[in-house]
């Protein structure tokens, strides 16, 4: 796997990917995609990175505790959207009758409650992944007892 | 506030919890230990609340995001889903408390953590399956509790719980398989997933499309029973309940296997109304396989030699007496079901959780050779011989109230065979646990190298469903008065 | 007895095949004994349902449902939205078995389920 | 219900029965990608480029991968 | 033999199910059932009540967000499971 030409392409093509990943995250309630789709995408950037570089390197760039944070974080983010809406007065998981500000129709930042929740979304399906792959692939760890 | 938002808050209390727990990550055991204890408490409290709103008002619903039924996600909490509930979230209570001092020995350290987070998800799992009035949902909910039911089974880490754990997760996958597939043909023909526009559109569209519906509700059948485990299908229960962590075997045997009886419950009578089912074969089929099932289950279970083995072979004969009593499908006789519901859930935790402090105190598993350990272990030996006799039926104890009742409704129905495998049942149970209880108590004392103690928190769970397993048999009426509006109200769509 | 309109089975034929894929994933799932193959008739069983519920929600000559256009007719967003979610889970599960699987092969040294069994006997 | 439509379905039901056919694990898994794709686009056809994208990243990407990752640290063969 | 027997049962259940196909509302037709007012407000008001142009991204983050919080923690408990079980 540690090939030149595997490592020149990943290195060229990898910001191309994130940044296409991220575009469908964000625009994910205007165009088709969304956070899961997203996410995906994302972390498939980051799964070539493990494979052309080697997994100890990737988790240099995106040591296990960040992932982590970010997977249980994005769960949180998710459930705290939801109770604003309790205590605006509405039932969980409400958008616009808790008062989330909608925007115009089609452009990025609108539609309240959802542009957050595609965003929160999209960061945990991509730490999620990247995570997944790589414990899958790792033989066992030697952290003692972390 | 509160109360008014208690159906969400009920499911969304042990969730938040178990995302603060992985948060913070697998180094604060303690944390989580008490993270997890208190989600519990909160959660048995408003429980019971509900309990109590729902004798007063009936029907509790919530809409998510204020988004009418067919549109968004309602929770529907009638008495039957509020029993469940009180049971679900005490039970849980009773078991983390038992797992306080007693998980550390059992399972690596630095998965501890993370076995009280998938410890809660797995109760909000059953909470959520036994609340959602949504069939997608429900179905979202089934594979939760099948990935985290799963890795309770499989963190055990030896290899036959590994084992078991595939066994079960592929076979609940296979399960969730086919009740997705008839989920989907049970919208495609009517257009609605939730629950109560399903019943009301069901008529017409039986006329239209009868075979879409019969073969949707086959699906389900073998679906849900694979998940519950009855007998032709249960090959996965005594792998997995019998070699899982002593905690795990309790909560999967006392709650999880009965939560998809609740999903079955669900589509009995609140989408196919009960002389709908009286068309199809649905009613000989559950009766057949269930009587299999009791009689098996309980000759299996004698030819067992390992503990926790013998009382997952038991379980299979328990949910075959649940399932006998939707079979026979009278009132009476779904009281006896709800009432062994509850009643199976406190005597198996009990069995599992006794049996687990005895294979730690003395490093046996073997059925035969626990000679005498009731006079050096008295508490949990006596909780094991409570929870044995309650099993056989012994009548002051709560085993025989609902027995009894599923006697009382296959007589109403005419059906006196039913009383007879009933009566044949219990004599097979006392075959297999009364040796156990007698040797132990009645035995040459062993002679130990030391004398362990058990932890305060297990000393308590242990006496606590001990008292209610007398409760619960001296004051029946307390649970049957609050079942019977309940069976009425399912009767009644 | 069995009368088969052949013009309503081509019509349907999205749901037909689903289902005969669905039973394909089925036999996988149930007659091999290896447990990587196991999960990909498991994957293979559960996007045949995916299938299934997509196409319910397709309707001639719809468009793909972002609300952009006047006086157009969609398909039904429901089922993708289900689907949506259908697919992550379907995800989940399959990285947890394989995990599990994993971990069964440092145990036992195959992926096998009858040799898995045919050790495990001979060890009791 | 078109002849493309039914092409790509056959050809989903030829690469079901194909991955439950091969010796080789790698090689069932390759064509389980295929499989995946085939669906992504089938998909697409029914208008839902939402669970098109999903399925082309989650079941045709990270599944195989996850799927690769297993098999190299298990065994090649059936 | 094992094979053969499973093969034709599977083959009989296939002909059932083909029955059952034949008998399911048409594809594509717009009088099937599903097509009634559930899908019908999600597409004629979801971008005035959620703001979002693409339905299927409305019912999954608002209409239906109890799933999707549903799916998220299914997630989490995968990556959890997962790491309790290659850790232990």
């Amino acid at each position: 796997m540690r090939d030149l030409i595997v490592r020149v392409i990943a290195r060229f093509i990898i910001p191309f990917i994130q940044v296409y990943g991220l575009y469908i995250v964000l625009y994910g309630h205007v165009s088709p995609g969304g956070g899961f789709a997203g996410g995906t995408v994302m972390a498939s950037s980051l799964i070539l990175y493990v494979m052309a570089f080697g997994a100890r390197s990737e988790k240099r760039r995106l040591p296990e505790w960040v992932a982590r944070s970010i997977e249980s974080a994005g769960a949180v983010f998710f459930v705290a959207i939801g109770l604003v809406s309790l205590f605006q007065g509405t039932t969980f998981l409400a958008n616009q009758a808790a008062g989330f500000p909608m925007g115009i129709p089609g452009r990025v930042f609108s539609a309240g409650a959802i542009f957050l929740l595609t965003f929160g979304i999209g960061m945990k399906v991509f730490s999620t992944m990247i995570t997944l792959f790589t414990h899958l692939i790792e033989e066992e760890e030697k952290e003692g007892t972390g | 506030m509160i109360t008014q938002h208690l159906p969400a808050l009920i499911i969304l209390v042990p969730l938040v919890s178990a995302f603060i727990i992985l948060l913070l990550g697998p180094n604060y055991v303690r944390f989580a230990r008490h993270t997890a204890m208190a989600a519990s408490v909160v959660l048995t409290v408003f429980a019971l609340l509900l309990l109590l709103e729902t004798t007063q008002d009936g029907t509790i619903r919530y809409y998510f995001g204020g988004w009418q039924p067919p549109w968004g996600i309602e929770l529907y909490i009638d008495r039957m889903t509020g029993f469940f509930l009180a049971i679900v979230s005490s039970i849980n209570l009773l078991v983390l408390v038992f797992a306080a001092g007693v998980l550390e020995q059992e399972i690596r350290e630095r998965v501890v953590a993370h076995y009280y987070a998938l410890f809660l998800i797995l109760t909000t799992s059953l909470l959520g399956i036994a609340a959602s009035n949504d069939l997608f949902n429900i179905f979202v909910f089934l594979e939760i509790s099948s990935v985290s039911a799963a890795a309770l089974v499989a963190v055990n880490g030896n290899r036959y719980a590994m084992e078991a754990g595939v066994k079960y997760l592929i076979l609940s996958t296979l399960g969730s398989g086919s009740v997705l597939l008839a989920i989907a043909n049970i919208y495609m023909v009517t257009g609605y997933l939730n629950l109560t526009y399903i019943a009301e559109a069901l008529p017409a569209a039986f006329a239209q499309y009868p075979l879409n519906i019969v073969a949707s509700l086959g699906l389900i059948m073998v679906g849900l029973t694979v998940k519950a485990a009855l007998y032709p299908l249960h090959i996965w229960l005594p792998d997995a309940h019998g070699s899982a962590p002593t905690t795990s075997s309790a909560v999967l045997s006392g709650l999880v296997v009965k939560v998809y009886i609740i999903v079955f419950i669900k589509f009995l009578f609140r989408i196919f109304p009960v002389d709908f089912i009286e068309i199809f074969p649905i009613q000989p089929n559950l009766l057949v396989m269930s009587t299999f099932g009791i009689l098996m289950g309980s000759i299996l279970a004698i030819r067992q030699t390992d503990i926790k083995k013998m009382l997952a072979y038991s379980t299979v004969a328990q949910v075959g007496y649940i399932f006998l009593g939707l079979g026979v499908l009278t009132p009476n006789a779904v009281i006896g079901s709800m009432l062994h519901i509850l009643n199976h859930a406190i005597m198996k935790t009990i069995l599992f959780l006794s049996a687990g402090c005895i294979i730690k105190l003395t490093g046996i598993r073997e059925v035969n050779r626990l000679e005498g350990v009731g006079r050096v272990y008295p508490l949990p030996m006596a909780a094991f011989s409570l929870g044995a006799l309650a099993m056989i039926g012994i009548p002051p104890l709560n085993g025989f109230v609902s027995k009894w009742y599923l006697g009382l409704g296959a007589l109403d129905a005419d059906q006196p065979f039913f009383v007879l495998i009933i009566l044949v049942s219990s004599f097979l149970n006392g075959l297999y646990y009364l040796p156990i209880v007698i040797r132990s108590f009645f035995g040459r004392e062993p002679r130990f190298s030391e004398i362990k103690v058990l932890p305060i928190g297990a000393r308590f769970t242990l006496t606590a469903l001990a008292v209610a397993i007398v409760v619960f048999g001296l004051f029946s009426a307390l649970p049957v008065g609050y079942l019977e509006p309940a069976v009425e109200q399912l009767f009644a769509g | 007895m069995i009368d088969l309109d052949l013009v309503k089975l081509w019509d349907n034929a999205f749901y037909g095949m689903a289902i005969i894929i669905f039973l394909v994933g089925f036999w996988i799932m149930l007659t091999h004994s290896n447990l990587i193959k196991k999960i990909i008739g498991m994957n293979i069983m559960e996007t045949a349902i995916f299938l299934f519920f997509v196409a319910i929600g397709y309707v001639q000559g719809g468009a793909a449902p972002i609300l952009d256009q006047q006086g157009v007719s969609y398909v039904n967003p429901l089922p993708s939205a289900l689907i949506l979610t259908g697919i992550v889970v379907s995800v989940s599960v399959t990285a947890f078995a394989l995990s599990l699987v994993v971990k069964l092969y440092q145990y036992y040294g195959t992926v096998d389920a009858n040799e898995i069994a045919y050790i495990r006997r001979n060890e009791e | 219900m078109s002849v493309f439509h039914f092409l790509l379905l056959l050809f989903l039901v030829v690469c079901a029965l194909a991955a439950g056919r091969t010796r080789g694990l790698i090689s069932a898994v390759i064509i389980f990608a295929a499989y995946s794709l085939t669906m992504a686009l089938l998909w697409q056809q029914l208008h839902s480029p939402d669970v098109a994208i999903t399925e082309a990243a989650m079941g045709a990407g990270v599944t195989t991968l996850l799927l690769f990752a297993a098999i190299s640290r298990t065994g090649r063969m059936e | 033999m094992k094979l053969v027997f499973g093969a034709l049962s599977l083959i009989a259940i296939g002909i059932l199910l083909l029955i059952v196909v034949q008998e399911m509302p048409t594809f594509g037709s717009p009088d099937s059932p599903v097509h009634n007012e559930v899908p019908t407000r999600y597409l004629e008001h979801s971008v005035e009540e959620t703001g979002a142009l693409n339905a299927v991204t409305a019912i999954i983050t608002d209409y239906r967000a109890f799933d999707t919080l549903g799916e998220v923690t299914v997630l989490l408990t995968a990556i959890a499971a997962m790491v309790a079980i290659l850790r232990c």
